[in-house]
Protein backbone atom coordinates (compact mmCIF):
# COMPACT_ATOMS: atom_id res chain seq x y z
CA UNK A 1 0.00 0.00 0.00
CA UNK A 2 1.19 3.46 -1.02
CA UNK A 3 1.64 6.50 1.60
CA UNK A 4 -2.17 7.18 2.84
CA UNK A 5 -3.83 10.45 1.53
CA UNK A 6 -4.38 12.89 4.45
CA UNK A 7 -8.34 12.55 5.79
CA UNK A 8 -9.33 15.82 5.24
CA UNK A 9 -8.32 15.57 1.17
CA UNK A 10 -10.71 12.64 1.23
CA UNK A 11 -13.91 14.55 2.07
CA UNK A 12 -15.65 17.81 0.28
CA UNK A 13 -18.31 20.00 1.50
CA UNK A 14 -19.31 22.27 -1.22
CA UNK A 15 -21.90 24.49 -2.81
CA UNK A 16 -20.66 23.55 -6.14
CA UNK A 17 -21.73 21.21 -8.73
CA UNK A 18 -19.12 18.16 -9.65
CA UNK A 19 -19.17 15.35 -12.24
CA UNK A 20 -19.67 12.69 -10.63
CA UNK A 21 -17.78 10.40 -13.53
CA UNK A 22 -14.49 13.12 -13.71
CA UNK A 23 -14.47 12.39 -9.94
CA UNK A 24 -14.38 8.25 -10.27
CA UNK A 25 -12.03 8.90 -12.92
CA UNK A 26 -9.81 10.61 -10.91
CA UNK A 27 -10.19 8.72 -7.86
CA UNK A 28 -9.15 5.76 -10.00
CA UNK A 29 -6.23 6.80 -11.67
CA UNK A 30 -4.82 7.49 -8.20
CA UNK A 31 -5.25 4.18 -7.23
CA UNK A 32 -2.25 1.06 -6.95
CA UNK A 33 -3.13 -1.87 -5.05
CA UNK A 34 -6.98 -2.29 -5.44
CA UNK A 35 -8.67 -4.52 -7.65
CA UNK A 36 -12.35 -3.07 -6.63
CA UNK A 37 -13.81 0.55 -6.80
CA UNK A 38 -17.01 1.16 -5.96
CA UNK A 39 -19.26 4.24 -6.25
CA UNK A 40 -22.76 5.68 -5.11
CA UNK A 41 -24.20 8.89 -6.50
CA UNK A 42 -27.27 10.61 -4.98
CA UNK A 43 -29.70 12.48 -7.37
CA UNK A 44 -32.20 15.40 -6.51
CA UNK A 45 -35.24 13.36 -7.99
CA UNK A 46 -39.08 14.15 -8.01
CA UNK A 47 -41.14 12.97 -4.86
CA UNK A 48 -44.98 12.21 -5.24
CA UNK A 49 -45.00 16.58 -6.58
CA UNK A 50 -42.85 17.56 -9.07
CA UNK A 51 -39.80 19.56 -7.52
CA UNK A 52 -38.98 22.88 -8.50
CA UNK A 53 -36.13 22.51 -6.74
CA UNK A 54 -34.47 21.16 -3.49
CA UNK A 55 -31.91 23.17 -0.67
CA UNK A 56 -29.44 21.76 1.48
CA UNK A 57 -28.48 23.34 4.76
CA UNK A 58 -25.77 22.29 6.58
CA UNK A 59 -24.03 22.62 10.00
CA UNK A 60 -20.56 24.08 8.86
CA UNK A 61 -17.48 22.45 10.59
CA UNK A 62 -19.24 19.92 12.23
CA UNK A 63 -20.03 18.30 8.51
CA UNK A 64 -16.58 17.68 7.85
CA UNK A 65 -15.38 16.85 11.22
CA UNK A 66 -18.38 14.12 11.09
CA UNK A 67 -17.82 13.07 7.66
CA UNK A 68 -14.01 12.37 8.35
CA UNK A 69 -14.60 10.69 11.27
CA UNK A 70 -16.83 7.94 9.07
CA UNK A 71 -14.57 7.94 6.32
CA UNK A 72 -11.48 7.01 8.98
CA UNK A 73 -14.14 4.23 10.64
CA UNK A 74 -14.77 2.82 7.08
CA UNK A 75 -11.25 2.94 5.80
CA UNK A 76 -10.44 0.64 9.16
CA UNK A 77 -12.80 -1.47 9.12
CA UNK A 78 -12.87 -2.19 5.58
CA UNK A 79 -9.49 -2.24 4.74
CA UNK A 80 -9.86 0.17 2.05
CA UNK A 81 -6.99 1.81 -0.20
CA UNK A 82 -8.73 4.62 -0.72
CA UNK A 83 -11.90 6.22 -0.12
CA UNK A 84 -14.08 9.59 -0.91
CA UNK A 85 -16.98 11.56 -0.05
CA UNK A 86 -18.68 14.92 -1.43
CA UNK A 87 -21.59 16.33 -0.68
CA UNK A 88 -23.53 19.54 -1.84
CA UNK A 89 -25.12 22.63 0.29
CA UNK A 90 -27.21 24.97 -1.14
CA UNK A 91 -29.87 25.41 -3.83
CA UNK A 92 -29.48 22.36 -6.88
CA UNK A 93 -32.03 21.51 -9.56
CA UNK A 94 -34.02 18.19 -10.35
CA UNK A 95 -31.37 15.45 -11.69
CA UNK A 96 -28.48 17.55 -10.00
CA UNK A 97 -25.58 15.10 -7.71
CA UNK A 98 -26.52 15.29 -4.30
CA UNK A 99 -23.59 13.92 -2.99
CA UNK A 100 -21.33 10.86 -4.17
CA UNK A 101 -19.25 8.50 -2.20
CA UNK A 102 -16.33 6.05 -3.68
CA UNK A 103 -14.42 3.26 -1.86
CA UNK A 104 -11.50 1.47 -3.10
CA UNK A 105 -10.34 -2.17 -1.87
CA UNK A 106 -8.57 -5.76 -3.11
CA UNK A 107 -11.93 -7.43 -3.21
CA UNK A 108 -14.94 -6.46 -4.04
CA UNK A 109 -16.71 -7.06 -1.13
CA UNK A 110 -15.01 -4.95 1.35
CA UNK A 111 -15.38 -2.22 -1.83
CA UNK A 112 -19.29 -2.71 -1.55
CA UNK A 113 -19.61 -2.97 1.99
CA UNK A 114 -17.76 0.07 2.77
CA UNK A 115 -19.99 2.46 0.15
CA UNK A 116 -23.18 1.13 2.05
CA UNK A 117 -21.66 1.52 5.59
CA UNK A 118 -20.46 5.46 4.24
CA UNK A 119 -23.72 6.05 3.00
CA UNK A 120 -26.26 4.60 6.28
CA UNK A 121 -23.73 6.91 8.08
CA UNK A 122 -24.00 9.91 6.07
CA UNK A 123 -28.03 9.63 5.77
CA UNK A 124 -29.03 9.59 9.55
CA UNK A 125 -25.07 11.51 10.84
CA UNK A 126 -23.94 14.02 8.84
CA UNK A 127 -25.62 17.12 9.85
CA UNK A 128 -27.41 17.87 6.36
CA UNK A 129 -31.16 18.37 6.18
CA UNK A 130 -33.09 18.58 2.99
CA UNK A 131 -36.15 21.14 2.01
CA UNK A 132 -38.35 20.19 -1.04
CA UNK A 133 -39.53 23.35 -2.97
CA UNK A 134 -42.47 22.55 -4.89
CA UNK A 135 -45.53 24.35 -6.99
CA UNK A 136 -46.89 23.84 -3.48
CA UNK A 137 -44.65 25.34 -1.39
CA UNK A 138 -41.60 24.57 0.29
CA UNK A 139 -40.73 21.43 2.88
CA UNK A 140 -38.48 19.62 5.15
CA UNK A 141 -37.48 15.57 4.27
CA UNK A 142 -38.42 13.92 7.14
CA UNK A 143 -36.09 11.78 8.16
CA UNK A 144 -37.38 7.52 7.44
CA UNK A 145 -36.89 5.26 10.18
CA UNK A 146 -35.76 2.55 7.69
CA UNK A 147 -32.65 4.98 6.95
CA UNK A 148 -31.96 5.18 11.36
CA UNK A 149 -32.65 1.36 11.32
CA UNK A 150 -30.08 0.79 8.60
CA UNK A 151 -27.08 1.92 10.78
CA UNK A 152 -28.21 -1.39 13.13
CA UNK A 153 -26.57 -3.48 10.72
CA UNK A 154 -22.90 -2.35 11.37
CA UNK B 1 -20.81 29.75 31.51
CA UNK B 2 -20.96 31.92 27.76
CA UNK B 3 -22.28 29.98 25.57
CA UNK B 4 -22.98 30.15 21.54
CA UNK B 5 -26.28 28.10 20.59
CA UNK B 6 -27.05 26.73 17.01
CA UNK B 7 -30.44 25.86 15.20
CA UNK B 8 -31.16 24.30 11.77
CA UNK B 9 -33.62 23.49 10.00
CA UNK B 10 -36.99 23.88 10.76
CA UNK B 11 -35.77 24.63 14.40
CA UNK B 12 -34.22 27.84 13.27
CA UNK B 13 -37.58 28.48 10.96
CA UNK B 14 -39.71 28.60 14.04
CA UNK B 15 -37.44 30.14 16.50
CA UNK B 16 -36.63 32.62 13.67
CA UNK B 17 -32.73 32.71 14.42
CA UNK B 18 -30.12 30.56 13.04
CA UNK B 19 -27.86 31.33 16.24
CA UNK B 20 -28.11 32.99 19.38
CA UNK B 21 -25.12 33.97 22.29
CA UNK B 22 -26.19 33.32 25.91
CA UNK B 23 -25.01 33.27 29.76
CA UNK B 24 -26.51 30.17 31.39
CA UNK B 25 -25.45 28.13 34.54
CA UNK B 26 -26.91 25.12 33.33
CA UNK B 27 -25.54 21.73 33.90
CA UNK B 28 -27.05 19.40 31.27
CA UNK B 29 -28.40 20.00 27.78
CA UNK B 30 -31.83 18.86 29.27
CA UNK B 31 -31.46 22.05 32.15
CA UNK B 32 -30.51 24.45 28.72
CA UNK B 33 -33.67 23.64 26.88
CA UNK B 34 -35.80 24.19 30.06
CA UNK B 35 -33.95 28.07 29.88
CA UNK B 36 -34.32 28.13 26.21
CA UNK B 37 -38.26 27.25 26.17
CA UNK B 38 -39.15 30.51 28.32
CA UNK B 39 -37.46 32.43 25.96
CA UNK B 40 -39.73 33.45 23.53
CA UNK B 41 -43.03 31.24 22.31
CA UNK B 42 -40.84 30.10 18.88
CA UNK B 43 -38.95 28.58 21.47
CA UNK B 44 -41.39 26.66 23.81
CA UNK B 45 -42.73 25.29 20.57
CA UNK B 46 -39.47 24.39 18.93
CA UNK B 47 -38.65 22.40 22.02
CA UNK B 48 -42.32 21.13 22.56
CA UNK B 49 -41.04 17.70 22.31
CA UNK B 50 -37.47 16.41 22.77
CA UNK B 51 -38.09 13.13 20.77
CA UNK B 52 -37.91 14.67 17.20
CA UNK B 53 -34.67 16.59 18.48
CA UNK B 54 -31.37 15.49 18.08
CA UNK B 55 -28.24 17.91 19.59
CA UNK B 56 -24.84 18.51 19.63
CA UNK B 57 -21.92 19.78 21.41
CA UNK B 58 -18.89 21.26 20.34
CA UNK B 59 -19.70 19.58 17.13
CA UNK B 60 -19.82 16.28 18.49
CA UNK B 61 -23.82 14.59 18.42
CA UNK B 62 -24.82 14.05 22.34
CA UNK B 63 -27.97 12.64 23.95
CA UNK B 64 -30.16 15.32 26.07
CA UNK B 65 -28.90 14.18 29.56
CA UNK B 66 -25.04 15.22 28.06
CA UNK B 67 -23.37 17.27 30.98
CA UNK B 68 -22.73 20.88 29.53
CA UNK B 69 -19.00 20.90 30.89
CA UNK B 70 -16.94 23.86 29.32
CA UNK B 71 -18.98 23.78 26.06
CA UNK B 72 -18.26 26.62 23.71
CA UNK B 73 -21.05 25.72 21.17
CA UNK B 74 -24.01 23.79 21.50
CA UNK B 75 -26.75 23.14 18.61
CA UNK B 76 -30.30 21.66 18.30
CA UNK B 77 -31.92 20.34 15.34
CA UNK B 78 -34.29 17.72 13.79
CA UNK B 79 -32.91 13.83 13.05
CA UNK B 80 -30.57 14.58 9.91
CA UNK B 81 -31.48 14.20 5.94
CA UNK B 82 -28.13 13.61 4.10
CA UNK B 83 -26.91 11.33 1.47
CA UNK C 1 -40.06 6.10 -16.19
CA UNK C 2 -39.01 7.04 -19.81
CA UNK C 3 -38.82 4.52 -22.87
CA UNK C 4 -36.41 1.42 -21.89
CA UNK C 5 -33.38 1.83 -23.95
CA UNK C 6 -33.00 -1.96 -25.73
CA UNK C 7 -31.65 -4.47 -23.43
CA UNK C 8 -28.07 -4.90 -26.39
CA UNK C 9 -27.12 -1.15 -25.71
CA UNK C 10 -26.90 -2.21 -21.98
CA UNK C 11 -24.18 -4.73 -22.47
CA UNK C 12 -20.69 -4.41 -24.20
CA UNK C 13 -18.00 -6.47 -24.77
CA UNK C 14 -14.83 -5.51 -26.36
CA UNK C 15 -10.96 -5.57 -26.63
CA UNK C 16 -10.82 -1.87 -26.20
CA UNK C 17 -9.97 0.50 -23.42
CA UNK C 18 -12.52 2.39 -21.61
CA UNK C 19 -12.60 5.34 -19.03
CA UNK C 20 -14.91 4.21 -15.83
CA UNK C 21 -15.55 7.69 -15.44
CA UNK C 22 -16.69 8.53 -18.94
CA UNK C 23 -18.69 5.49 -18.52
CA UNK C 24 -20.65 6.74 -15.60
CA UNK C 25 -21.28 10.52 -16.51
CA UNK C 26 -23.15 8.95 -19.62
CA UNK C 27 -25.06 6.66 -17.66
CA UNK C 28 -26.14 9.16 -15.17
CA UNK C 29 -26.82 12.15 -17.73
CA UNK C 30 -29.32 9.90 -19.53
CA UNK C 31 -31.47 8.96 -16.59
CA UNK C 32 -34.93 10.86 -15.57
CA UNK C 33 -36.41 9.09 -12.90
CA UNK C 34 -33.64 7.77 -10.68
CA UNK C 35 -32.13 8.82 -6.95
CA UNK C 36 -29.42 6.40 -6.84
CA UNK C 37 -26.44 5.52 -9.35
CA UNK C 38 -24.06 2.47 -8.31
CA UNK C 39 -20.60 1.50 -10.46
CA UNK C 40 -18.74 -0.99 -9.46
CA UNK C 41 -14.63 -1.00 -10.98
CA UNK C 42 -12.55 -4.39 -11.45
CA UNK C 43 -9.28 -3.27 -12.02
CA UNK C 44 -6.21 -5.72 -13.42
CA UNK C 45 -3.79 -5.77 -9.75
CA UNK C 46 -0.89 -7.93 -8.59
CA UNK C 47 -1.48 -10.87 -7.12
CA UNK C 48 1.21 -12.91 -4.68
CA UNK C 49 3.88 -12.69 -7.41
CA UNK C 50 3.84 -9.21 -9.61
CA UNK C 51 2.07 -9.16 -12.95
CA UNK C 52 3.46 -8.53 -16.50
CA UNK C 53 0.00 -9.11 -17.84
CA UNK C 54 -3.85 -10.38 -17.79
CA UNK C 55 -5.14 -12.30 -20.76
CA UNK C 56 -9.08 -12.37 -20.81
CA UNK C 57 -10.08 -15.47 -23.26
CA UNK C 58 -14.09 -15.53 -23.66
CA UNK C 59 -16.94 -17.61 -25.64
CA UNK C 60 -17.70 -14.69 -27.80
CA UNK C 61 -21.94 -14.68 -28.41
CA UNK C 62 -22.44 -16.62 -25.62
CA UNK C 63 -20.81 -13.89 -23.12
CA UNK C 64 -23.34 -11.20 -24.25
CA UNK C 65 -26.21 -13.67 -24.37
CA UNK C 66 -25.54 -14.41 -21.09
CA UNK C 67 -25.28 -11.34 -19.84
CA UNK C 68 -28.25 -9.52 -21.48
CA UNK C 69 -30.28 -12.20 -19.46
CA UNK C 70 -28.45 -10.97 -16.22
CA UNK C 71 -29.24 -7.67 -16.64
CA UNK C 72 -32.54 -8.34 -17.45
CA UNK C 73 -32.91 -10.48 -14.34
CA UNK C 74 -31.77 -7.50 -11.83
CA UNK C 75 -33.71 -4.78 -14.18
CA UNK C 76 -36.88 -6.68 -12.95
CA UNK C 77 -35.27 -7.82 -9.84
CA UNK C 78 -34.50 -4.82 -8.76
CA UNK C 79 -37.02 -2.16 -10.45
CA UNK C 80 -33.98 -0.43 -12.20
CA UNK C 81 -34.19 2.55 -14.52
CA UNK C 82 -31.26 1.44 -16.12
CA UNK C 83 -28.30 -0.89 -16.13
CA UNK C 84 -25.05 -1.52 -17.62
CA UNK C 85 -22.10 -3.92 -17.66
CA UNK C 86 -19.34 -3.44 -20.42
CA UNK C 87 -16.59 -6.35 -19.82
CA UNK C 88 -13.14 -6.24 -21.54
CA UNK C 89 -11.29 -9.22 -23.26
CA UNK C 90 -7.96 -9.92 -24.32
CA UNK C 91 -4.41 -8.82 -23.06
CA UNK C 92 -4.76 -6.16 -20.33
CA UNK C 93 -2.17 -4.29 -18.12
CA UNK C 94 -1.84 -3.77 -14.24
CA UNK C 95 -4.50 -1.38 -13.26
CA UNK C 96 -6.20 -1.33 -16.36
CA UNK C 97 -10.47 -1.60 -15.93
CA UNK C 98 -11.43 -5.20 -16.75
CA UNK C 99 -14.72 -4.36 -16.48
CA UNK C 100 -18.02 -2.54 -15.10
CA UNK C 101 -21.30 -2.24 -13.54
CA UNK C 102 -23.53 0.40 -13.43
CA UNK C 103 -27.42 0.38 -11.76
CA UNK C 104 -29.80 2.80 -11.05
CA UNK C 105 -33.15 3.08 -9.26
CA UNK C 106 -35.33 5.33 -6.78
CA UNK C 107 -33.47 4.07 -3.86
CA UNK C 108 -30.04 3.20 -2.82
CA UNK C 109 -30.87 0.07 -1.87
CA UNK C 110 -31.81 -1.72 -5.03
CA UNK C 111 -28.93 0.15 -6.61
CA UNK C 112 -26.76 -1.52 -4.38
CA UNK C 113 -27.94 -4.61 -4.44
CA UNK C 114 -28.32 -4.99 -8.30
CA UNK C 115 -24.91 -3.47 -8.80
CA UNK C 116 -23.44 -7.26 -5.88
CA UNK C 117 -25.86 -9.28 -8.03
CA UNK C 118 -24.76 -8.83 -11.00
CA UNK C 119 -21.02 -8.94 -10.02
CA UNK C 120 -22.07 -12.54 -8.34
CA UNK C 121 -23.09 -13.47 -11.77
CA UNK C 122 -20.35 -12.21 -13.75
CA UNK C 123 -17.74 -13.76 -11.46
CA UNK C 124 -19.37 -17.02 -11.75
CA UNK C 125 -21.74 -17.28 -14.58
CA UNK C 126 -20.42 -15.23 -17.64
CA UNK C 127 -18.16 -17.33 -20.10
CA UNK C 128 -14.62 -15.42 -19.23
CA UNK C 129 -11.51 -16.81 -18.13
CA UNK C 130 -8.31 -15.10 -16.53
CA UNK C 131 -4.54 -15.80 -17.48
CA UNK C 132 -2.30 -14.11 -15.04
CA UNK C 133 1.24 -13.21 -16.62
CA UNK C 134 4.20 -13.04 -14.44
CA UNK C 135 8.23 -13.50 -14.44
CA UNK C 136 6.97 -17.00 -12.98
CA UNK C 137 5.25 -17.70 -16.64
CA UNK C 138 1.52 -18.15 -17.27
CA UNK C 139 -1.42 -19.37 -15.28
CA UNK C 140 -4.53 -19.56 -15.44
CA UNK C 141 -6.77 -17.80 -12.46
CA UNK C 142 -8.96 -20.65 -10.52
CA UNK C 143 -11.96 -20.15 -9.46
CA UNK C 144 -12.90 -19.67 -5.92
CA UNK C 145 -15.59 -21.21 -4.02
CA UNK C 146 -16.66 -18.34 -2.11
CA UNK C 147 -17.70 -16.92 -5.43
CA UNK C 148 -20.22 -19.73 -6.60
CA UNK C 149 -21.35 -19.15 -2.45
CA UNK C 150 -22.11 -15.76 -2.87
CA UNK C 151 -24.48 -17.11 -5.56
CA UNK C 152 -26.88 -18.44 -2.87
CA UNK C 153 -28.11 -15.37 -1.51
CA UNK C 154 -30.20 -14.48 -4.34
CA UNK D 1 -25.74 -35.64 -35.74
CA UNK D 2 -22.72 -33.60 -37.34
CA UNK D 3 -21.67 -31.04 -34.12
CA UNK D 4 -19.41 -28.07 -33.61
CA UNK D 5 -17.52 -28.18 -30.59
CA UNK D 6 -15.60 -25.74 -28.79
CA UNK D 7 -12.91 -25.46 -25.93
CA UNK D 8 -11.90 -22.55 -23.50
CA UNK D 9 -9.07 -21.91 -21.80
CA UNK D 10 -7.15 -24.78 -20.25
CA UNK D 11 -9.29 -26.66 -21.64
CA UNK D 12 -8.31 -25.84 -25.29
CA UNK D 13 -4.62 -25.54 -24.47
CA UNK D 14 -4.37 -29.03 -23.22
CA UNK D 15 -6.82 -30.46 -26.01
CA UNK D 16 -4.63 -28.12 -28.10
CA UNK D 17 -7.61 -27.01 -30.21
CA UNK D 18 -10.35 -24.50 -29.64
CA UNK D 19 -12.87 -26.25 -32.26
CA UNK D 20 -13.32 -29.52 -33.56
CA UNK D 21 -16.74 -30.25 -36.29
CA UNK D 22 -17.47 -33.79 -35.36
CA UNK D 23 -19.78 -36.19 -36.43
CA UNK D 24 -21.66 -38.00 -33.55
CA UNK D 25 -24.56 -39.88 -32.36
CA UNK D 26 -23.83 -39.59 -28.21
CA UNK D 27 -27.36 -39.09 -26.47
CA UNK D 28 -26.32 -36.86 -23.98
CA UNK D 29 -23.39 -34.84 -23.19
CA UNK D 30 -21.89 -37.38 -20.81
CA UNK D 31 -21.89 -39.55 -23.95
CA UNK D 32 -20.45 -37.13 -25.82
CA UNK D 33 -17.78 -37.20 -23.35
CA UNK D 34 -17.10 -40.53 -23.57
CA UNK D 35 -16.93 -40.40 -27.52
CA UNK D 36 -14.32 -37.46 -27.44
CA UNK D 37 -11.78 -39.37 -24.60
CA UNK D 38 -11.17 -41.76 -27.25
CA UNK D 39 -9.74 -39.07 -29.80
CA UNK D 40 -6.30 -38.29 -28.22
CA UNK D 41 -4.20 -38.30 -24.85
CA UNK D 42 -4.96 -34.90 -24.81
CA UNK D 43 -8.78 -35.17 -24.87
CA UNK D 44 -7.99 -37.99 -22.08
CA UNK D 45 -6.24 -35.64 -19.83
CA UNK D 46 -8.50 -32.84 -20.66
CA UNK D 47 -11.78 -35.00 -19.28
CA UNK D 48 -10.09 -37.13 -16.60
CA UNK D 49 -12.11 -35.22 -13.96
CA UNK D 50 -15.99 -33.54 -15.05
CA UNK D 51 -16.04 -31.89 -11.97
CA UNK D 52 -14.02 -29.41 -12.52
CA UNK D 53 -15.43 -28.82 -15.81
CA UNK D 54 -19.06 -26.87 -17.17
CA UNK D 55 -20.24 -26.89 -20.78
CA UNK D 56 -22.99 -24.95 -22.79
CA UNK D 57 -25.19 -26.51 -25.56
CA UNK D 58 -25.67 -23.80 -28.06
CA UNK D 59 -24.53 -20.83 -25.47
CA UNK D 60 -26.62 -21.75 -22.75
CA UNK D 61 -25.48 -23.67 -19.92
CA UNK D 62 -26.04 -26.66 -18.92
CA UNK D 63 -24.98 -30.18 -16.47
CA UNK D 64 -23.36 -33.32 -18.38
CA UNK D 65 -26.11 -35.50 -17.97
CA UNK D 66 -28.32 -32.78 -20.73
CA UNK D 67 -29.58 -34.65 -23.81
CA UNK D 68 -27.74 -33.34 -27.27
CA UNK D 69 -31.04 -33.27 -29.07
CA UNK D 70 -30.59 -31.20 -32.31
CA UNK D 71 -27.64 -28.93 -30.55
CA UNK D 72 -25.63 -27.41 -33.22
CA UNK D 73 -22.96 -26.35 -31.12
CA UNK D 74 -21.26 -27.75 -27.54
CA UNK D 75 -18.70 -25.99 -25.31
CA UNK D 76 -16.81 -27.31 -22.93
CA UNK D 77 -14.45 -24.98 -20.33
CA UNK D 78 -13.52 -24.59 -16.39
CA UNK D 79 -15.36 -22.72 -14.06
CA UNK D 80 -15.62 -18.98 -15.03
CA UNK D 81 -13.82 -16.32 -13.61
CA UNK D 82 -14.88 -13.02 -14.95
CA UNK D 83 -15.73 -9.84 -13.24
Amino acid sequence: MPERRPEHERVRVQAAAFDPGQEVSAFTAALSASGAVVSFTGLVRDGATPLTAMEIEHYPGMTERAIAAMVADAMARFGLEDARVIHRYGRLSLRDPIMMVATAARHRADAFAAAEFLMDYLKSRAPFWKKEITADGAAWVAARDQDEDALRRW
Amino acid sequence: MRLRVLYFAWLRERIGAAQEELETSAATLADLVTELRGRSDGHALAFADLKGLRAAIDQELVSFDAALGDAREVAFFPPMTGG
